[in-house]
Order: structure tokens, then C-alpha cells, then sequence
């Protein structure tokens, strides 16, 4: 089942269009990736597929409603996650804090003006839960500054992961990472593919090719083909390249 | 920068070291100022600041909203007292709920218009409707009796069931006014730590985050300028009653960036208790310092620069460095600590 | 049957100055492309490529001539629109920066929703990533829908010539401003300059 | 009926002299992305060491100082025309040095520190000048009213006005075609590459504060014949220039003058129509202009947002 | 000049004792006061020194402080020595309020003295009423002051807009024309002198044309200017205030629209012409008192300033420092004609007193009056002087009205004194 459809997405900054029709569908349950040169316009339309922008044409359909041109927050609440490319947290507090707020459970009581936001024992098993998932457990009461590029890295999908969201969006998750942690996010990423729709933005083109099920190629703004990697790989010039040893 | 409330320990709890010290200090200030030969009408001054200064810090420190017209919701419940006084009824509750509502209802109105901007621009709107609000307490003359302020306003015996008490008396006024503060401060603290105050810390922290995590960023905006307007409503009315007028002055600008002056260089920004720390040495300042020289403001001033540019954390920032010396707190006790 | 492109007397001269008028450069060029096509692009560095893509697009005025898509004059189409139209792509963005001095008012709608005519120009090819496959196949596809792709491509090593000769139906080479549309490869290898400027690329030629 | 011209005719004068104040200011912002609220004090500055130029100061009475009144008003004015700029720039760069721990923090910092220099320096003015209303004597030439439509119109503000558009045109110039504008520009738009250009961005900075903060005191010297000189007119500056910049959208000049132009038409208009209104009137083009378009006029995305 | 020497000697002086008491604390002050039985009478001077009015308030000071050495010199009163203390109200009411509360508990002040800012004044007036404190008003003009504003322990010292527009409409009228314009700077004050100038206009026979209204704050007059170009009235009537009204001053010069038309302007303060030139001081202005008076007296006076103040930046005495110097003066003489510092008896002993216009250096006896607590003295009318003997002698003379011409007849229907018993008792 197409749990996420983009058709026909357009999108102008000014006189200059950063996006032209773009079409991409998301299966329940799968890995898809989007990759693209730099410049490509990837994380453009990461923002329109999550809200950041709206689109100026093109709908955006997400479980049977169009989500085009809602707010952020209406969108998070239907069930869209983001991680950040450049990342985003909430760095004066504590590790733990930033899954917390994005727990529903949390989000349901902040209505309360009175009474301590941590007393709730089990917001914190659950916020620990999801940390743990990711392997920060250890750290949920370290200052979110005195996190390694790594463990950052982790947060922000920990983040995503805490708002029980049916479809994660990922945004370049391996940008500055080395080798060995980028392992370690290939084998997240795995064990969440059970769990969770995600749909992936990387530069990394191998480690995309190993985990996705359909990839989506972006260039000059535009989807300038689509298909699994194995129907990827079926062009001789992409044979002929490095990524042939990816899959 | 360093977080605003750190998980406390026992989170939100009121029952904490500096609280303690907090009402302690209120408690013992008539006798203080007596001791150090200043006089009762400046406790109660400090007092209604101290609350006015804690609301105001709940949007520009707890939510990062940097307002510049704060001023003005402290002149429209000063004013709103006084009105009520005049044209309703000679009541402590009326005129409180009249200063609490106008207030509300004014900064409601303005946060209409600021929560969709951010920086810069939000700063300076709120200058300008500042201006705007004080200028129109001129204009009015009519209504607020213009520059020469709304006189003559009563201040009404607290009635509670049966009990009368007189404030007319600065001392037994300043226990009134002490009492609120400390309710205001007892209050704050507990919405600061609450599941609501640790939105605002969010905001604050990453607001595009706050957005994809599923908040609506501008009503929590909006909200919270809205309650610190309120805040400020309620100092007003307690000024209207201090001073029985009701003047333009504390609307302009300049006191509105008295305030935060006051918030900065006591910590705000860093510490809970930072506003009461900047409150408390703005006004000793100018009683000591005014007392010798009538350039007190130039020291004031450099002082305030030099802190801005060594210690921009404030006074709050200078005794929290002091104390994160010590180590953390182990994470385990805090969870187990909590019911 | 409407020409899919047509370049009708089209002229461009760069005068050294406002009162000096000696002409620093001049480019011309006369071509017609009646079908969706893909159009290999060629010549040396300076020759008018990229000024010639300006002109076609609407983002450069000409000093004489006329360039019709699918009949339609470009340069008298709204600015906003000309995109519609024709689209220059510059290695990974597209440019769409127009001038005209007429109001859009009184300009043309374009009559498009998506470009007739692609140009791409001196897309990066690169037979590490993998890109040049994908790259293929984009301009593959746009020929299916019926359009018109321009690749214009500098040719510095042997899998350059592979890539147009793989894609490229109909070539034009440009040489100090002279345009000249060639049908074939065969034909493009035959042309006296574009052998001259493609030199050791040459098939046989040593490398 | 009254005639709407002049009035017209005075809101774009009195723009122009808007713009001439908010120039510095806006030149400041859109380098360092500091709103300097010490701008009204620097301006007062400037007209206060103009002032003390044309009347000798303390050296009034000593024989330098009898020789330097021997000079005309004139020629003392225009000495004074620079000396009262260079030393408000000296003042600026001073306080530039000041700000030098702010940078990279969050922009309320600077707002905070030159809000504190502006306290600093106009209770030094007071204790300097003392608290009264100074009077800077102008050239002859240059005062008095004319005539223009059968209305008077004053020669000093005419000649003000002109200046000021001079004074436009020389930043506007001195930013557009030479390479120190080209390198101050780039500092706005990218500190990082002017390192990379090798341009020292301290140097850069220090440059800019003061010569940002020289044009203050210059605006100061033209403006205070028609507005007087007083310790706390600061007050009276900083406002409409922080308005200006508002309006106009930060970063950007003509964004300024235009809106400048703006603040001067409706405080010109209102105070011929409703006159009990043209004070505000400002603040309601600025939360008319700002309500709708969140940077302004023409302003482009800056840090100052955050 | 505020922070010339001579100035800051006192200021020093004041603060000598004020500090003393701010650092050891009322109780040493206290205990030293309950010991001699020679304790000092505390009088706080409440004078801005900064804000809109620190220049004027800087010279209401001096007088004050000239009067006290006086006394002092006599041996001060009841054989008790005058000591006075300063702190700044910064031309602001809520300032003014804190000031006096101050004064008053912790200065233990038994006299205030100063204001120029009505809304300053009327801050003081309030917290003095509470406490039963004697407060002069030395130089604030509102009508207000004296009228819905007034208070039993205040006295308003300072000739007041409608003094000043009831001798100055009748005249004008008469000597150049009955069309006006008026100015009015929009708050309090200036639309009670704008009230009084219209019916004055309307009493005498004139018309209104228009009436522009001037926010506070205005810096730039010209659209003012050019609707009175338009409207050609023969007398414009301004009511503006402080600032506004040297930079109106100014900008009226530059355009040479001083003479025509005639500019009718309310009370000019010594210390806001001071040293403009002469082109500045255009137009037909009120004041309650000149230097260059040629009456007995005013030449000691005058000598006795510059002999005290050689140094300021005014060289000669001008009407707020008068009135500083004469408010305080009266007030000593009523404490020693009640005999005691008691508030009630000096009350008593101010209402009603006559004051002779020798005493004065005026024209005509001045009264306090008993119903509202306003001086009525003699007015004087002034414009900028020809021939000037020195550059201090700024004004000429046209005219001197008499208080019983000048006064505001509408004043005691406004002005409801607190009764003896409702105003505490309170012994300095």
C-alpha cells in the first residue's frame, strides 16, 4: 500500500524554480531513498515533503489526506517524523529531555502549568525506551552539548522515533560521520525498517544502495529516474561505476 | 548558554535551598532595609519589580521572546486599578481582576501580532506597540489624566471572608505585596518546571525543532506573552497602589529596557532566580550609589557594560559557574528521586 | 506541422563599447529541429555556446533574428514564462534569469506547463558516482515525452565521445561564433573543425 | 483649502534628514548585524565636539584659543564639520573594541551592550556639557528662510536636505564602487569569505563601527540647528533610525532611504492633518509595514531573526 | 552648569549628610537627633537633575541653597541649623513619588522643596499629603496645581498659565490684532493654557482660527509652521513645553517668522533661553521676575548670586531661581512667625500671608491664597530685548499686571483643600 505520494511538486524561490514535478511514492513498510548531486534540490524537497515549505503546486498525499500546505506541527502530529541535516536539538538541556517532548504522552499533558514535566515515571521508561532503541540509554542524563557527531546523529532519530511516527524522514544521517558510526546507523536503520516507513536522503549513495528498497534520483530539481537498486544498477554506465561493489 | 532549570532533582518541587532563602529574604526585608537605613516604600517597590521582573523573564528567558514594550502591560494595570477605583468600585479583588484582565486582554491582542516574528523584528514591534500604548496613556488625557498621571488612587482594604486589614500603612501594604510575591515566585517556579514550562525552554532552544516535533510554535508564543503581559498587569496594580497614581512614565521605553536590563545583568537568561538578583541590584544601586553622586546612572551604565561583555551570563551566570564546579548530580538518583 | 525549434537569422554582436562600436564578437546561427530529438553540442571554449543557449532560452536578447518554439517567439514570451518554454541547466541548477526591457504585460503566455527544449549544459560526468547512467536516462525520457534535449559537452576524454555518441541523434558545432547543424555522428567526425578540436579523442587517433 | 504641497514638499525634506541620521546606523547593521543603540548618543557627540570646536572649549581663553576665534564662523564651522565626526568615529571604534566579546553570541548582546553605551555616554555628555540646551551656531550664509511658492521654507533645511541626499550618494558610491565597499559588503553577506580574501575582519569591523558611527556625529552637526542639542536627544534619534531600518528591511539601503522617505511623508503628512497624531504615526507605518511583510521592505534573511 | 564647582561643593555637602545617614543608619541618626535638643531641621530639596527639566531644576536648587546659607548664616531657625539633602527626581512622577517617600522616612525631611514638572509636583504633593509634609511647588505652572490638584500641605510658588494669558490676551488684542492661532502642546498643561487663552480670546473680543495640537516630543515644527503661513493669523498663542519649545524656538528664528505674526508664548524659564541668540527670542512672553528690574534690592540680589555661584554657566539670577530662593525664604519667615515646626501652625502661617512687594523685588504685594494655595504676584510681560546692556540682558520689559487682574477666578471652584484634621500632624 502507497502510505506517502507526492505527485507533481513544484517549488519557486523567486524567479528561480528550485523543484519541478516531482512525483515520488513511499510503500508501507519500506526503505525509500533519495539521492542527488549536491545542489540537487534533495533537501528542498525534504522540506515540502515535511512541511518546512509548502508546495507552490502538487499535492502530497499521506494515508489518504493531502498535506500539502499544512503547518509543521499539523503534519508531526499526523504521524511525519524529520531528523535535520544540519542538527537540530534542544542543546541547553539534557539528553533525555529532547526525546521526552516529542513523546505523545508528554504532548498530551502539556496543558498542565503546574507539576513537574519529569515526575511521570513512565514518560521517562518510554523516553528511555526510545533511547535505548538508538543506544543512548547510557547517556539520557548527559548534556545534549557533551554529545559525540555520533551520538547527535543518534539523538536526532531518537527525536523522530519518540513521536510514534508511521513515516520517518532522514536527512543525510551520515553527513560527518566516519565509517565505523555509519556502520552502526546502517544496522538502526535496519532493525527500524520493521517498525517504521522511512524515507532516506543521502549523499552516501552505497549506503543508501544497501538499505533501500526503491531510490529516487534527484537532479536540476527534478526525479530524473526511479527504481530499486537493483533496476539502478542495470545501467551499463552505472555498472561501469563505483557502485556496482555497493550492492 | 547554560539551561534555565537544569532537571532539578526534585523537579519543580518548591521546597528548595534558594526558595528558602527567597521567602526568608522577603520575610526579613522590612527589618533590613530598616537595618541598612533605607526605608519601607523601596522594599515594596523591589517587591512589585521582583514580580514584574519574574513574569517578564518567563517570555524573554524561559521562551526567548526578546520583548523591548513590557513597560506598557505594567502601565495598562496600573492604570486599570486606578480606573476601576474611580469609575467602578473601591475594591482591593475588582481592581486586582481589572489591572490581571486589561493587561491580558492588551497583550493578548499584541502577541496577535508578534508571535508570528521572530529576533529583531519581534523586538522591535513590541517596541512600537509599546510606544504606542504609552503614547496613547498621554493622548488620553481625559481617561489617564495624560502626563500628569491618574492621582488619587485608593488603596482598598484586603477583605478576606469577615477580616479587614488596612493597607493604607506602607508596612502592612508591603506584607500584602510580599505575600504575592511570593506566590508569583512559588508559581513561576512551578510552571517553569512543569510540562508547559519546558515547552517554552524548547522554543526557546530550537523553535523550527519545537515545530517538528509537533508544537504549535505560535500559540505557545502567543501564550506566553499573554501570561507575562498578565504578570505585568498585576505589578501594575500594585505600583497604582504603592504610588496611589498611576503614571505614563513606566510605559516608555526607557523603563521598558530598565526591566531588562535588570533581567540580563542578574542572569535571567541562565538562572531562575536571576530577575530578582538584577531587581535587587538595580535598586540597591540607585539608592546607594544615588545617594552619593547624581551620575549614578553613568556607573550603573559602564557596570552594566562591563558585565555584558565579561559576564554575560549576569550575576546569576558569575554564582552558577561557582557552583557547576561541583560534580553533577548522578542521573540515577535524580529518576529515583522523582515519585 | 510546427517546427519544434527554430532558429531563423539569429544574430548576436558584443561591440567593444558605447561609442566604440567595433564588434568584439559576433555569433550567428540558422537551424531548424522539426522533431523531439536529443542534439549533441560541441566547440571549443569562446566559441558562443553558452551565448547561444541564452538566446534560445529568452535570457539574452539577439541583435537580430528570431528563435521559435514550437512556433512560438520566445523572446516575446513573459519573462516569468520562458521557462515553460526552453530551460538552460547549468551542471546541477537550471538558470532562469531574464531580461526584457517590455513589460510582462504586454509579452505572450508561453502555452506550457512543463519545457519544450532542455539544454543542458556541461552536466558533470563523472564515471565514478554512477550519475552519467541516471543522467542517460533522464534525457531519454524527455525525448519520449516529446521533448527537445540540447547536451552540450566538452569532450576532454574518451568515454565523453562514448556518452554522445550512445545519445546523440543530430549534432551542432559552434567555432568563433558560426553555427553548424550536423545530422550524424559520422558526419560530426567528418567535419573538418570538430575533428581539429577533438584531436587525440578521435577514434584511431593515438591518445 | 490648504494647500497639500509644502507639506509634501516638507515630509520628503524631513525624510531625507531621516535618512541622513539613519545612515550610519544601517551601514552598522548590515556589516555587523549589531543594532547599535548607541547611536543617538554618538550623533549627540558629534555635535557637542563641533560645538566645543567652533567656541574654542577650555582652550578658549588660552592664546592658541584667541588665535583660533580670530577665524570665521565659517571657517571654524567647517573645521568643526570634521573634527566632530572624526572624534565621534574615534568614540565608535572605541566602543566597537567593547563589542568585540559579543560576536558569535546571540545578537541581544550587542543590542544590550551599546544600550548600556548609550547610558554611559549621555550621562558623560551631561557631566561634560552639562544638561542644558546647547545652541550650534551656523555660517551666515546658510541660515535664515527663503521663499519658494509664496511659502517660506527654511535656507538651512534646504541646505540640509541637500547634503543629506550628498551624503546618500557618497555611501551609496563609496559601497557600490570601491573595492573597500566591495569588502564591506562582503563582510555582510559572508565574514568567512572575506577571511578566506585574506581582508582582516577585525580591521574590517573596527572600519566600519567607526565610520558608521562618524556619520552619526555628522548627522548630528546637520540637525542640531533644527532640532537643538541636549544631552538626551539620543533618544530622539536612535527611534526613528531603529524604525527606518525596520521598515526598510535590514541589510538594505535603499530599503533605509525609502523608508525614511516613508517616515518623513507620514510624520509630515499627519502633523499637517492630524497633527496630536504624527508622532505615532511612525510606529503604525512600522506595524502596518512589518504586520505584513516580515523583513520589511526590501530586507533580506538576516541573523538578526534568531 | 549643573556640575560646576560651586554646585557640586553643595551637593557634597548634602550628601555628607544624607550618606552619613544612609550608612550608619537611621538608628545612629536617630540617636544623635534625640540627644540635642539643637536638632537640624531637614529641608529635601526635590529638584530634577536630569531628564527634561534638570537644567531648571538645577537652578531652583541654588536658590533653594542660597536661601538656606542665609538662614543658616542668621543662625538658622528656632535656633536650630537648616540642613538640606538632594536626590534626583529625574523629571519623572513616579521618580518624584519614591523621592518624597524617601525624604520623608528615611531622610526624616520636614520640608520639601522643588519641582518644575507638574506630574513630578503632583507625585510629591500626594506622598507630603499622606505624611502631613510641607511641599513647595516652586516652579510649575499648570492652573491645575492650584486648582483640581491642590492639596493642604502644598503651596504653588510659580505664576501659572492663566496668570500669564489673562495679562498678556487683553494687550495683544488690542495691540496687534484679533485673529489667532494656537499651539498647544497636547497634555496637560498645555491644554489647561489652552483653555484659559481661548476664553480669554473669546472674553476680549478675538477669534480662534485653529487650534494645533503638538505632541510631546516634536522636533520638527515646520508643518505647524507652513499651516500658519497658510492661515495668517495675526497672533499665533503657543503653550508648548521644554524641549519642544527650544527646538520650536529655534526653528520659528530660522525661518525669520518671529515678527509676523506675533508670537504670544506663556511663561519663558530663565534657565531655557539662557544664552540662545537673541533671533530666539522672538514674540511677547510672560515671566515673574527679571534681573535687570529697577527696583530696590535687585542689584544685592543679583551680586549676591554671582558672588555665590561665579562659576555657573548662568551668570545672573532668573525667575526659577527666584522662586527657589523665594519659596524657601517664605517658608522660613512662616516657621518663625508660627514659632515651631509643627505642619499645621506653618500651614496656618502661610495661608493668607501677605508678602510685601519690597520684599519681593516686584511691582505689587503678592498673597498666598488661602483657598488655593497659589502666590499671586505680579506678572510681568517681556519680549527679547533691542538694545541689550550686556549679553545677560535679554528681555524688555513692555508691561507689569497687577495679581488682583491676573488672577484664576475659576481656581477655588476647582481647588478642595483636605481639611486641618484630615491632613496628619507631623513635627519636623
Amino acid at each position: 500500500m502507497t502510505l506517502f505520494q507526492a505527485t507533481g511538486l513544484q517549488k519557486r524561490f523567486g524567479a528561480r524554480v528550485v523543484l519541478e514535478n516531482i512525483t515520488l511514492g513511499i510503500e508501507e513498510g519500506t526503505v525509500h531513498g533519495i539521492m542527488g548531486p549536491n545542489g540537487a534540490g534533495k533537501t528542498t524537497c525534504f522540506h515540502l515533503l515535511t512541511g518546512h515549505h509548502a508546495p507552490d503546486a502538487g499535492s502530497i498525499v499521506f494515508a489518504g489526506r493531502n498535506i500539502a500546505g499544512l503547518p509543521p506541527h499539523r503534519i508531526a502530529r499526523l504521524g511525519i517524523a524529520r531528523s535535520f541535516q544540519i542538527m537540530n536539538l534542544f542543546d541547553d538541556t539534557v539528553v533525555i529531555e529532547n526525546v521526552l517532548l516529542a513523546l505523545p504522552a508528554f504532548k498530551a499533558q502539556t496543558g498542565r502549568i503546574f507539576g513537574n514535566g519529569f515526575a511521570d515515571r513512565t514518560l521517562i521508561d518510554a523516553a528511555l525506551a526510545v533511547l535505548d532503541m538508538v543506544g543512548l540509554a547510557d547517556s539520557a542524563w548527559s548534556k545534549t552539548k557533551s554529545l559525540s557527531y555520533g551520538n547527535r546523529r543518534a539523538l536526532e532519530i531518537a527525536v523522530a522515533l519518540a513521536a510514534e511516527p508511521r513515516i520517518v524522514f532522514l536527512d543525510e544521517p551520515t553527513s560527518g560521520l566516519g565509517v565505523e558510526a555509519t556502520r552502526a546507523l546502517a544496522a538502526l536503520i535496519r532493525r527500524l525498517r520493521t517498525r517504521y516507513t522511512i524515507c532516506l536522503i543521502e549523499h552516501d549513495m552505497r549506503f543508501l544502495f544497501g538499505l533501500a528498497d526503491r531510490i529516487s534520483v534527484i537532479h536540476w530539481g527534478q526525479v530524473i529516474t526511479e527504481g530499486t537498486p537493483a533496476e539502478l544498477m542495470a545501467n551499463k554506465w552505472v555498472a561501469r561505476s563505483s557502485l556496482r561493489e555497493a550492492v | 548558554m547554560i539551561n534555565l532549570s537544569d532537571i532539578p532533582p526534585k523537579g519543580g518541587s518548591p521546597f528548595i535551598l534558594p526558595m528558602a532563602a527567597f521567602l526568608v529574604l522577603l520575610v526579613a526585608a522590612p527589618f533590613l532595609v530598616a537595618r541598612f537605613g533605607l526605608y519601607h516604600y523601596l522594599a515594596i517597590e523591589i517587591a512589585i519589580w521582583i514580580i514584574f521582573a519574574m513574569g517578564f523573564n518567563l517570555l524573554f528567558g524561559y521562551t526567548g521572546l526578546h520583548s523591548f514594550g513590557h513597560g506598557a502591560y505594567l502601565g495598562i494595570g496600573a492604570y486599570a486599578f486606578g480606573l476601576f477605583q474611580h469609575n467602578v468600585s473601591i475594591s482591593l479583588w475588582g481592581g486586582l481582576g481589572a489591572a490581571l484582565l486589561a493587561a491580558m486582554v492588551a497583550g493578548g491582542f499584541v502577541a496577535l501580532f508578534l508571535s508570528h516574528r521572530r529576533g529583531i523584528y519581534f523586538a522591535l514591534l513590541s517596541i512600537a506597540f509599546g510606544q504606542i500604548f504609552w503614547f496613547s496613556s498621554i493622548k488620553l488625557h481625559r481617561i489617564t489624566g495624560g502626563e500628569d498621571g491618574l492621582l488619587g488612587i485608593p488603596r482598598p482594604p484586603l477583605q478576606i471572608g469577615d477580616a479587614t486589614l488596612a493597607l493604607a500603612d506602607n508596612r502592612i501594604f508591603y506584607g500584602f505585596v510580599a505575600a504575592l510575591a511570593a506566590l508569583v515566585v512559588i508559581g513561576l517556579w512551578r510552571v517553569v518546571n512543569s510540562p508547559f514550562g519546558r515547552v517554552l525552554q524548547a522554543i526557546r532552544q530550537n523553535e523550527m525543532r519545537a515545530r517538528f516535533v509537533g508544537y504549535d510554535v505560535w500559540r505557545w508564543k502567543w501564550l506566553a506573552f499573554t501570561i507575562s503581559a498578565t504578570f505585568a498587569g498585576l505589578a501594575g496594580a500594585l505600583l497604582a497602589m504603592a504610588q496611589n497614581s498611576a503614571y505614563p512614565d513606566v510605559m516608555s521605553l526607557h523603563q521598558s529596557g530598565l526591566v531588562v536590563m535588570m533581567v540580563l545583568v542578574g542572569g535571567g537568561l541562565v538562572n531562575f532566580w536571576g530577575p530578582i538578583l538584577g531587581v535587587l541590584l538595580y535598586f540597591l544601586a540607585r539608592e546607594v550609589l544615588g545617594g552619593l553622586t547624581e551620575t549614578w546612572l553613568l556607573w550603573y551604565g559602564l557596570m552594566f557594560v562591563v558585565m555584558v561583555m565579561v559576564r554575560p551570563e549576569g550575576l546569576a551566570g558569575l554564582i552558577g559557574t561557582a557552583r557547576r564546579r561541583e560534580a553533577p548530580v548522578p542521573p540515577a538518583r535524580i529518576v529515583e528521586t522523582t515519585p | 506541422m510546427t517546427r519544434m525549434l527554430e532558429v531563423r537569422g539569429l544574430r548576436k554582436i558584443y561591440r567593444r563599447g558605447l561609442l566604440d562600436r567595433t564588434p568584439t564578437f559576433q555569433l550567428s546561427a540558422d537551424f531548424a529541429i522539426d522533431e523531439p530529438a536529443i542534439v549533441g553540442m560541441m566547440g571549443p571554449n569562446g566559441s558562443g555556446k553558452t551565448t547561444l543557449f541564452e538566446l534560445v532560452t529568452g535570457s539574452n536578447a539577439p541583435t537580430e533574428g528570431e528563435v521559435l518554439v514550437q512556433g512560438r517567439n520566445i523572446h516575446k514570451v513573459r519573462t516569468d514564462q520562458r521557462d515553460r518554454l526552453a530551460i538552460h541547466y547549468h551542471q546541477s541548477y537550471q538558470v532562469r534569469h531574464f531580461r526584457s526591457y517590455t513589460p510582462n504585460l504586454l509579452l505572450d503566455a508561453a502555452g506550457s506547463a512543463y519545457p519544450l527544449v532542455h539544454l543542458f549544459d556541461e552536466p558533470q560526468f563523472n564515471t565514478q558516482d554512477g550519475y552519467i547512467g541516471f543522467m542517460l536516462d533522464f534525457f531519454r525520457k524527455l525525448r519520449a515525452q516529446g521533448r527537445l534535449v540540447f547536451l552540450c559537452v566538452h569532450p576532454n576524454e574518451r568515454f565523453h565521445l562514448e556518452i554522445i555518441e550512445e545519445i546523440c541523434e543530430r549534432f551542432i558545432f559552434v567555432q568563433k561564433g558560426t553555427v553548424t547543424a550536423l545530422d550524424t555522428f559520422d558526419a560530426l567526425l567528418a567535419h573538418e573543425p570538430a575533428r581539429a578540436y577533438l584531436g587525440t579523442l578521435l577514434p584511431g587517433a593515438r591518445p | 483649502m490648504q494647500s497639500i504641497l509644502p507639506h509634501l514638499i516638507n515630509g520628503l525634506t524631513l525624510g531625507l534628514l531621516f535618512a541622513l541620521i539613519a545612515l550610519g546606523f544601517t551601514l552598522i547593521v548590515g556589516v555587523m548585524e549589531v543594532i547599535n543603540l548607541a547611536h543617538g548618543s554618538l550623533f549627540a557627540l558629534g555635535a557637542y565636539f563641533a560645538l566645543t570646536t567652533i567656541s574654542g572649549g577650555p582652550l578658549a581663553t588660552s592664546e592658541f584659543g584667541q588665535w583660533w576665534l580670530t577665524f570665521p564662523l565659517g571657517t571654524r564651522y567647517a573645521v568643526a564639520a570634521l573634527v566632530g565626526p572624526l572624534l565621534a568615529g574615534l568614540v565608535g571604534a572605541l566602543l566597537e573594541v567593547c563589542l568585540r566579546p559579543t560576536y558569535g553570541k546571540a545578537s541581544l548582546y550587542g543590542l544590550l551592550l551599546t544600550f548600556g553605551a548609550a547610558l554611559v555616554l549621555e550621562e558623560s555628555i551631561r557631566l561634560a556639557w552639562g544638561a542644558g540646551e546647547q545652541n550650534l551656531r551656523t555660517p551666515g550664509a546658510i541660515t535664515g528662510a527663503m521663499l519658494i511658492g509664496g511659502m517660506i521654507f527654511s535656507t538651512y533645511k534646504v541646505y540640509a536636505a541637500g547634503f543629506a541626499i550628498l551624503a546618500i550618494l557618497c555611501v551609496w558610491l563609496f559601497l557600490e564602487k570601491t573595492p573597500y565597499g566591495a569588502i564591506i559588503k562582503a563582510g555582510a553577506h559572508d565574514s568567512e569569505m572575506v577571511r578566506a580574501l585574506g581582508y582582516d575582519l577585525g580591521r574590517l569591523r573596527l572600519f566600519v563601527f567607526g565610520f558608521g558611527a562618524a556619520l552619526a556625529g555628522l548627522a548630528g552637526i546637520v540637525m542640531a540647528p533644527i532640532w537643538g542639542l541636549r544631552p538626551h536627544i539620543g533618544l530622539d534619534v536612535v527611534i526613528p533610525a531603529f524604525l527606518i531600518i525596520v521598515i526598510g528591511g535590514v541589510g538594505s539601503f535603499w530599503g533605509a532611504v525609502i523608508a525614511s522617505l516613508l517616515v518623513g511623508l507620514s510624520v509630515g503628512l499627519t502633523g499637517a492633518f492630524v497633527p496630536a497624531w504624527s508622532m505615532v504615526s511612525m510606529y503604525i507605518l512600522l506595524i502596518l509595514i512589518v504586520g505584513f511583510r516580515a523583513r520589511g521592505l526590501l530586507g533580506r534573511k538576516s541573523a538578526l531573526e534568531n | 552648569m549643573l556640575n560646576s564647582k560651586i554646585n557640586r561643593r553643595n551637593l557634597l555637602a548634602s550628601a555628607a549628610a544624607g550618606g552619613v545617614a544612609t550608612f550608619m543608619g537611621p538608628w545612629t541618626h536617630n540617636r544623635v537627633l534625640a540627644q540635642g535638643a539643637a536638632k537640624p531641621i531637614m529641608i529635601g530639596t526635590t529638584t530634577d537633575a536630569s531628564g527634561q527639566y534638570a537644567n531648571s531644576g538645577a537652578d531652583e536648587r541654588r536658590g533653594i541653597l542660597m536661601a538656606i546659607e542665609e538662614a543658616n548664616a542668621r543662625g538658622g531657625l528656632l535656633g536650630r541649623k537648616l540642613v538640606s539633602t538632594h536626590i534626583d527626581t529625574e523629571t519623572t512622577p513616579a521618580t518624584g513619588s519614591r523621592v518624597a517617600e524617601r525624604m520623608i522616612q528615611q531622610e526624616k525631611c520636614g520640608f520639601l522643596l522643588g519641582g518644575v514638572h507638574s506630574g513630578v509636583a503632583n507625585a510629591i504633593s500626594q506622598v507630603a499629603q499622606k505624611y502631613g509634609v510641607i511641599y513647595f511647588n516652586t516652579n510649575s505652572s499648570s492652573p491645575t496645581e492650584a486648582g483640581q490638584n491642590c492639596h493642604r500641605v502644598k503651596f504653588v510658588w510659580d505664576g501659572n498659565g492663566t496668570n500669564f494669558a489673562k495679562a498678556a490676551i487683553k494687550n495683544s488684542i488690542n495691540a496687534f490684532g484679533g485673529t489667532f492661532v494656537l499651539l498647544t502642546n497636547d497634555y496637560v498643561w498645555g491644554h489647561d493654557t489652552a483653555r484659559t487663552t481661548k476664553k480669554q480670546i473669546a472674553e476680549f473680543g478675538g477669534k480662534v482660527l485653529e487650534e494645533i495640537l503638538i505632541p510631546q516630543g516634536t522636533r520638527d515644527f515646520t508643518a505647524a509652521l507652513i499651516k500658519i503661513q497658510q492661515l495668517k493669523p495675526s497672533i499665533v498663542a503657543a503653550a508648548i513645553g521644554g524641549d519642544d519649545q527650544k527646538a520650536l524656538r529655534q526653528q520659528v528664528a530660522q525661518l525669520g517668522m518671529g515678527n509676523k505674526p506675533v508670537w504670544l508664548n506663556n511663561q519663558q524659564d530663565w534657565p531655557d533661553v539662557y544664552g540662545l541668540p537673541a533671533d530666539n527670542l522672538f514674540g511677547v512672553f510672560g515671566t515673574t521676575w527679571y534681573h535687570e528690574l529697577t527696583l530696590p534690592g535687585v542689584k544685592e540680589f543679583v551680586e549676591k548670586y554671582k558672588k555665590m555661584y561665579p562659576n555657573e554657566a548662568i551668570k545672573v539670577p532668573g525667575n526659577v531661581f527666584y522662586n527657589g530662593y523665594m519659596a524657601a525664604r517664605e517658608l522660613f519667615a512662616a516657621i518663625e512667625r508660627a514659632g515651631t515646626t509643627n505642619n499645621i501652625a506653618v500651614i496656618k502661617a502661610l495661608e493668607g500671608h501677605v508678602m510685601k512687594a519690597r520684599d519681593r523685588m516686584q511691582h505689587f504685594d503678592a498673597m498666598i491664597d488661602a483657598r488655593t494655595h497659589q502666590v499671586q504676584q505680579t506678572i510681568y510681560l517681556a519680549t527679547a530685548n533691542p538694545r541689550p546692556k550686556d549679553k545677560d540682558d535679554l528681555f524688555a520689559l513692555l508691561a507689569q499686571a497687577e495679581p488682583k487682574d491676573v488672577v484664576d477666578l475659576d481656581a477655588p471652584a476647582a481647588c478642595k483643600l483636605e481639611s486641618y484634621e484630615a491632613t496628619p500632624t507631623f513635627d519636623a
